[in-house]
């Protein structure tokens, strides 16, 4: 990122250019960008990109499904700053080699997390109905994820997502939240996007605690496959034998 | 005042659940009348969306009925199944909806007994939790 | 392989957000939210990240078009502009210059309406100029003009997070404004009350604390009502009305017969729930009133304006921090094409034609005589062609044939014209009868500034070149003006032309590029060294003390009858634009709202027998078009809606050409319908 | 718009008397795209499959929606109606109101009406998307797998080599015949056993079709009907065949009853089948007190072995023949049929005597100075009586085979209860199972006689031989594809497929899913596994059942009084 027009403006700079007044603080979601440019360079070239620690797990994330090309990916690992990290709630700011700032530590727990499980499951439905029909379908969330893939959203269809207009209703972020639960690597993008100030990380981070619990899995790891394109190897399971036969 | 019939939803693979039901029929076993059976040829092609989209227009529970582990036509597909469906509940837990409303389970064609059984539970379960909190809801 | 992130300015609504445009080797390939922005502050609409999704379409303009038998056939620039020249002259000559008549455009910058106006006024010797202006926000600036002295937004977007009351009344916010609804909602997170008056629920109204139906066409019945409330209960800022308003007597004896009973027979509105938004309204710390085309699209839409005028003036809500009344302008640029003299009556900066100290200023300026006799509006130049007075009319960028009211009557009149030449990025229902069509650039393809509705003046910056031999508008007007043989038009660059309009335009003074690409800076802005205003009115208003108008309830031109029971309303919806040129061609927007639909009550749809998406035809007095029903609960029983973007069931085709008196705008907002099955 | 038919069946008083089927069918025709909405008493009834044809032809009907019982029998009888009346085979839905409405709600008419009417508004919903669809068809290996080297496995091999077809059969233990080795005569007319069998045997070695392989047991199978690929363990060694049919004659096994009337601990208690064992020995029976019913028509066990009573019946006389006493304790006879009844009037003629006792108060075998004793209260008379013996003969019934449940598991087929397999339909399917080119007899499927068991080898054989002998199958088009307008390459599909069939291809300069359809069996694992709803099932697209989620939330809770 750079200083620009009196703005802070995301910029791709060709080897030997000037990159001029770098900004490190301002969140731009750079795997996004990233990814929307990808496809149009096909030059071969390498290509070097300021990453934080989600944005490492991001990487991880978009290697495993071969969209980018591991080979041409230079990474600038930054850490981020105190603020960014309480405004994240993150737990794991710190890339693995920090080229840029000062690494700091993370933050234990997410405050509305825990408000929002110690209601009455009523309570927190009212919550939560109440911030989704502030949803007004811009699409932030998925325009700006690191790991939404498709071009072409399910949530565009009315298939799936059947309110007309706005607000496009519960299954639209029920939905979103399924496909994100094994790869959502908390960065915190679609909240920070959202016009409407839904706590979209929140829903994330609460989904994310319920996916490892269960499964024993973090998405960000270009190793490990979800656990819900696997199959259960023996892992136990309740009534798994036919009670009668 | 009647009391609450639940509407629910059942999704029955073709070889086993849906055989199971079947034969709860030829048995003649008694159930409730509030199930409605969607075919599908295997619990693994139940998409997590069509349990997200009933739930969030007011259905009341949705059941995902499959072959036993093992038992699978199509060998591993009800692992799959199995692996969803537990993501599914979690989410709904999560913003509020009681992750009973949502069940999976394994009935063999052998089983009929198993499915009134499964059938019967759960109408009372979903009876008991009362009218799905979305249905009213008008975003 | 050159990557490029160009900031520049969302060419939809008036909320003026800034975003990147992505562009590899002028290739526009997405949006990118810029974050450090005052107003978006890295968030968007779904518009605004599909804005670059019909900049390179197929169906771009590319080359000028000429009329020959009936056909258009593709010419050079060359012969094009000397044929437009030629005929303008010809018709000049024939019929005089008030023949002619200039549309400006609310999609075009600053620059280039400073131009248009220049042209007609100045090349052609006419104030035939108007633009879409007259037919959302018309009586904005005449109503408030009138009362305060100033038609604009008196507050910023921002003001709107910190209000504790918001009070929206015919602006479905979330849908035409969604990042200034954006700022309502944090301030309902904040706990701020929010009061909706609107004849539908809207996605705001759901959220809203309190939501009142009127019925369509009833507003100043309940904006009286409210002041009277607001009197009674000794709810009145005293002080404020003391030192800074005139008028207040001629005020309470209008209102003192709007008894709650009468409001209710007018408006259905229950006098204790109208009690209840009075008190929350004048009771609030800061309070701020938002309002669009449901207020001003009416025939008596200008009293309306001056009602709320009264209203703010009353509380005292006016003239600080998140205190104000707030017109909502629906396109990029609609209020700056107000602003740099797109209107009939006013030069830049509104100052008035018929006014002599400034219309010497402007001879002196332009070095030519000026007309001293205001122009045809919008509305009347299709009247005047439709009777054969006017012969010729130029239009830049706007598509009168889906947007003005009586489409059969707009069709009818520009047949008679001897000359209609239209300049637009696509073709259009209205340059289909043009004999002239010119190839414009559209926003990403040229630089210029958009003054967005909190009168914040933002540049737009060239990201790819345009399509084919497309000219940006500024340069196709300065070729025209030369071939016209008018002098100062030789510019070569939108930052010139703002130069000049600068030293025209008080309010414009201290403002040019080189600034702009530093600091927001909303007018008014006289000298270099000031920093712009963000508050209007905050010592004295404009115009020096802020004026009660004694308005009163006027029932619209047109109301229901036994022969057309429903009262129509038209408007937007979130993912379709204006007349659809645009959004109809960005494929995501499309698909969210790909056909046009009649919304009306369960109870009406049922007596009807008419089902969810059944065909049904609506006809008025003026026509019928033939659409899908959308049966729901979120608009009164008697009313009924449609969204005036889609040409296969247009609105317009429907809608009264009834005109405010003041201000000329036309009543989109209610005529008499009728709703079959089929 | 589609022009879509409903037709709800009576199936006489199954579902008529519960659904009220007039007013089902009135609703129906409200329905958007319905045309036409009708009732027959039997649609699958010739004159029933008639009007249905007609009424396609009358109305011009694109869709057909059939309510009646479940499509896993009658589906290929509708879709080929509307083959006939030229609407293509895919374009027909089935809505089962019978399992799965009426017989299930008997006693709540009105309820089961109601549901009738959401059900089939489901079928039509789904029913107005559906789409024309062509099959594929598949080579059929020319050969065929039976296993089982028992009666049934031996008739069925030897039926399937003299049609010509290459067979193997597989036996578990070292030598053929299981069971029938051990038994001396068949009732009612008294043939070896031993003949019977050398026969069989004789007339598989003997032909050069028929492939035995002895010691062996089926491991692992892949594949479906026409090409499947089985792995055996034959004496040890790993053996790959490729059949196109199976056949499942595992047969049974009988019920050894530790600890239960004497059975182990007093001398002189045999089972029927150690009894038939020790005759054929050619020992002297002496007086033989038979018990029927030991460990069978008893909670745990509720079923009845068949041919127990028949044995007995037969081994009574022998008995007699031989100069000893025979006393046959039963809870019933069940000689059903004429030779068997024959044969029961026959022994009571010649004396066998025959006491009544029931489970509440069940026989008790001691042993005693001269031999074995067994004290019974006999019913008829009222009174408890003493019976000395010098063998007494437990009748235990047929059980599954130990290692069934691995067969099942191996060959994806279901099995009852009692671990006897399922065939695919009692009366419509009697051989066959649900998943095509696998057929089932004899004592498998349940106990059954000699007889029985021959007649199903011989069915089996037969059935088995069908796709073989055309030599051709047609796939079901229920497989998957990929929108390669959607479809963002993330490879979900890919990880999920347990067949392998799908991979990521670039295809005009995307990547994109490419389902391999000869591989794809139609699970639609891949379609739940989409993000984006790129990837389909024909037959079950994702459109498809979102309607008919739509139309029960419809008729449910919009429109629900």
């Amino acid at each position: 990122m750079r200083e620009e027009h009196g703005n802070v403006a995301p910029v791709m700079i060709a080897k030997g250019e000037d990159p001029g007044d770098v900004r490190t603080d301002v969140p731009y979601q750079l795997m996004t960008i990233l990814s929307n440019l990808y496809p149009w360079m096909s030059d071969g070239k390498k290509i070097a990109v300021l990453t934080r620690r989600c944005d490492e797990k991001a990487l991880a994330e978009i290697f495993k499904r071969g969209y980018f090309d591991r080979a041409r990916i230079v990474q600038i690992g930054l850490a981020c700053s105190k603020e960014q990290i309480a405004a994240c709630r993150c737990s794991d700011p710190v890339p693995s080699t920090v080229d840029i700032g000062e690494p700091h530590a993370g933050v234990g727990s997410d405050a509305l997390s825990e408000k929002l499980m110690n209601m009455s499951s009523e309570e927190r439905l009212r919550f939560w109905i109440y911030q989704f029909r502030k949803c007004n379908k811009c699409f932030a969330c998925t325009a700006n994820c690191p790991v939404c893939f498709c071009d072409e959203c399910v949530l565009e269809e009315r298939t799936f997502v059947p309110e007309r207009g706005v607000p496009p209703g519960m299954s639209f972020h029920l939905i979103r939240a399924y496909h994100l639960a094994d790869k959502c690597i908390e960065c915190g993008e679609c909240e920070r996007s959202c016009p409407a100030g839904i706590p979209l990380l929140t829903f994330r981070k609460l989904v994310a605690k319920d996916f490892r619990d269960m499964y024993k899995f973090s998405p960000g790891d270009d190793k490990n496959v979800s656990p819900l394109l696997t199959t259960l190897e023996g892992e136990a399971l309740e009534g798994d034998e036919c009670n009668e036969c | 005042m009647t009391e609450f019939k639940p509407t629910i939803l059942a999704f029955c693979c073709n070889w086993c659940s849906y055989a199971g039901a079947d034969l709860a029929g030829v048995s003649r076993l008694q159930m409730p009348t509030n199930v409605h059976v969607v075919r599908v040829m295997c619990s693994a092609s139940v998409k997590p969306e069509y349990v997200m989209k009933a739930i969030s227009q007011g259905i009341d529970g949705v059941l995902v009925l499959g072959c036993h582990i093992g038992d699978c036509h199509y060998m591993t597909g009800n692992h799959r199944t199995a692996k969803r469906i537990p993501v599914v509940q979690k989410i709904l837990k999560d913003v509020g909806i009681d992750e009973k409303r949502v069940r999976l389970d394994w009935v063999s064609a052998a089983e009929g007994e198993k499915f009134q059984k499964v059938i019967t539970e759960f109408v009372d379960e979903v009876a008991k939790l009362g009218p799905n909190p979305l249905r009213e809801v008008a975003f | 392989m050159n990557v490029e992130h160009v900031l520049t300015t969302c060419p939809y609504c008036g909320t003026g957000c800034n975003f990147f445009l992505q562009v590899v080797d002028d290739r526009l390939i997405g949006v990118v939210p810029c974050k450090t922005d005052e107003i978006s502050r890295g968030q968007l609409c779904i518009k605004g990240y599909n804005a670059h999704a019909f900049v390179q379409h197929p169906d771009r303009l590319k080359t000028p078009l000429v009329r020959e038998h009936g056909e258009l056939k593709q010419t050079s620039w060359e012969a094009a502009l000397d044929l437009l020249a030629g005929e303008i002259k010809r018709i000049k000559e024939k019929y005089g210059p008030d023949s002619i008549a200039f549309l400006a455009s609310a999609k075009c910058t600053n620059e280039e309406n400073y131009l248009f106006q220049k042209l007609a006024r100045a090349a052609v010797q006419t104030n035939n100029v108007d633009h879409c202006a007259r037919l959302c926000h018309a009586s904005t600036v005449t109503g408030l003009l009138y009362s305060f002295g100033s038609g604009a937004m008196t507050n910023t977007i921002p003001e709107f997070e910190n209000a504790d009351c918001i009070f929206v009344t015919g602006s479905n916010t979330l849908e035409a404004h969604p990042i200034i609804g954006a700022r309502m909602l944090k301030a309902l997170d904040r706990g701020a009350k929010i009061i909706v008056i609107d004849p539908r629920d809207t996605p705001l109204s759901r959220l809203a604390h309190i939501k009142l139906s009127q019925r369509p066409g009833s507003d100043i019945a309940w904006i009286n009502g409210m002041i009277k409330v607001i009197i009674d209960e000794g709810l009145v800022d005293q002080d404020f009305v003391k030192t800074r308003t005139t008028d207040f007597d001629k005020l309470k004896d209008v209102v003192k017969d709007a008894t709650p009973e009468k409001v209710e027979s007018i408006t259905g509105i229950k006098p204790a729930e109208l009690a209840e938004v009075a008190r929350v309204y004048a009771k609030a710390d800061r309070a701020m009133i938002a309002y669009a085309m449901g207020v001003t699209q009416h025939s008596n839409g200008t009293n309306i304006v001056e009602a709320l005028a009264n209203l703010a003036m009353v509380t005292g809500h006016i003239g600080s921090e998140s205190n104000g009344l707030n017109p909502l302008r629906g396109q990029c640029n609609v209020q700056g094409s107000c602003d740099s003299g797109g209107l009939p009556n006013l030069f830049p900066g509104y100052q008035r034609v018929d006014d002599e100290k400034a219309r010497a200023k402007f001879e002196q300026a332009w070095d030519v005589k000026l007309p001293a006799k205001p122009g045809l509006t919008l509305t009347c130049a299709i009247k005047e062609a439709a009777v054969g007075k006017l012969k010729a009319m130029v239009i830049f960028g706007e598509n009168i044939m889906m947007s003005d009211p009586d489409l059969g009557h707009v069709e009818d009149a520009i047949k008679e014209l001897e000359l209609l030449a239209v300049i637009d990025i696509f073709p259009t229902e209205t340059s289909k009868f043009a004999h002239i069509v010119l190839p414009a650039a559209c926003y990403a393809e040229k630089d210029g500034t958009f003054t967005n509705t909190d009168r914040a003046v933002r540049l737009i910056r060239k990201a790819v070149n345009p399509p084919g031999d497309a000219w940006p508008d500024w340069k196709i007007a300065c070729e025209l003006g030369k071939r016209l043989g008018a002098k100062g038009f030789d510019f070569s660059s939108p930052a010139e032309v703002m130069a000049e309009m600068a030293t025209v335009t008080p309010i414009y003074g201290g403002i040019d590029h080189d600034r702009l690409d530093r600091e927001v800076l909303r007018w008014p802005c006289p000298s270099k060294d000031h920093k712009g205003t963000r508050i209007l009115h905050t010592q004295k208003f404009t115009k020096g003390l802020g004026t009660f108008a004694p308005v009163d309830h006027a029932p619209p031109a047109e109301t229901p009858s036994d022969e057309y029971p429903f009262i129509l309303t038209t408007g937007r919806n979130l993912f379709q634009y204006h007349t659809g040129t645009m959004t109809r061609r960005s494929s995501k927007l499309e698909r969210e709202a790909p056909e046009p639909y009649v919304e009306m009550n369960k109870g009406d749809a049922k007596r009807l027998g008419i089902s969810e998406g059944d065909r049904v035809s609506v006809s008025s007095r003026r026509g019928t078009i033939n659409l899908k029903a959308r049966v729901t609960e979120r608009i009164i029983p008697g009313s009924i809606f449609i969204p005036f973007h889609y040409a296969e069931a247009a609105a317009n085709r429907l809608t009264n050409a009834a005109l405010d008196p003041e201000s000329k705008i036309p009543e989109f907002k209610v005529c008499a319908a009728d709703v079959q099955k089929g | 718009m589609p022009r879509i038919g409903v037709f709800i069946c009576h199936c006489g008083h199954n579902i008529a008397s519960t659904v009220s089927v007039e007013e089902v069918a009135k609703f129906a025709a409200t329905l958007p795209g319905v045309v036409i909405a009708d009732h027959n008493l039997y649609s699958c009834s010739e004159e029933g499959l008639n009007s249905i044809r007609k009424s396609i032809e009358q109305n011009k009907l694109d869709r057909v929606v059939v309510a009646a019982c479940t499509p896993r029998t009658h589906e290929p009888l509708f879709r080929s109606v509307c083959e006939q009346a030229g609407v293509n085979k895919y374009l027909f839905e089935f809505v089962n109101i019978r399992e799965h409405c009426s017989w299930i709600h008997a006693k709540e008419p009105s309820s089961a009406t109601e549901k009738a009417k959401r059900l089939v508004a489901m079928g039509v919903s789904k029913a107005a998307l559906l789409e024309p669809q062509t099959e594929g068809e598949s080579n059929v290996i020319p050969a065929a797998l039976v296993i089982g080297g028992g009666l049934a496995g031996l008739r069925a091999t030897a039926s399937l080599a003299a049609q010509g077809i290459e067979t193997h059969l597989i036996e578990k233990e070292p030598r053929l015949g299981g069971l029938l080795n051990d038994i001396t005569t068949l009732a009612p007319y008294s043939e070896s056993a031993d003949t019977l069998l050398q026969e069989l045997v004789d007339e598989v070695r003997g032909s050069k079709r028929a492939h035995i392989h002895l010691n062996s047991k089926l491991r692992g199978l892949t594949g479906f009907v026409g090409n499947f690929k089985a792995t055996l363990d034959e004496a040890g060694k790993k053996k790959e065949i490729e059949i196109g049919a199976i056949i499942v004659a595992t047969g049974a096994n009988e019920l050894q009853p530790e600890g239960e009337y004497g059975y182990g601990s007093v001398p002189g208690v045999v089972t029927q089948l150690e009894f038939e064992r020790t005759l054929k020995r050619g020992e002297k029976p002496g007086d033989t007190v038979f018990i029927q019913c030991v460990g069978s028509r008893q909670p745990g066990r509720e079923y009845c072995s068949r041919i127990c009573c028949n044995t007995s019946l037969k081994n009574a006389l022998k008995v007699l023949e031989a100069g000893g006493t025979a006393t046959i304790i039963h809870r019933d006879i069940m000689s059903y049929g004429t030779v068997w009844e024959e044969m029961y009037r026959k022994a009571s003629e010649k004396g066998v005597r025959f006491i009544r006792y029931t489970l509440n108060d069940i026989p008790h075998v001691r042993s005693h100075a001269s031999g074995t004793a067994v004290d019974v209260f006999d019913e008829t008379l009222g009174e408890r009586i003493h019976l000395d013996a010098n063998r007494v003969v437990l009748a235990t019934p047929l059980i599954s085979q130990k290692d069934s449940a691995e067969v099942g598991k191996l060959l994806k087929v279901p099995r009852d209860k009692h671990g006897f397999f399922l065939e695919a339909h009692v009366k419509l399917r009697p051989v066959e199972f649900a998943t095509d080119g696998v057929f089932i007899c004899g004592t498998a499927r349940w106990p059954s006689s000699v007889r029985e068991t021959l007649s199903q080898a011989l069915g089996a054989a037969a059935k088995a031989a069908i796709p073989i002998k055309r030599g051709k199958v047609v796939i079901e088009s229920i497989t998957a594809w990929a929108d390669p307008d959607k479809c963002a390459a993330c490879g979900n599909c890919v990880a999920s497929c347990p067949y392998e069939a799908i991979e990521i291809l670039e295809q005009d300069g995307k990547r994109v899913a490419k389902v391999n359809e000869t591989q794809c069996k139609g699970c639609g694992t891949c379609v739940a596994a989409c993000p984006n709803d790129a990837m389909q099932q024909r037959g079950f697209t994702t459109r498809q059942l979102s309607a008919m989620i739509d139309s029960l939330v419809k008729h449910a809770l919009e429109e629900s009084p």
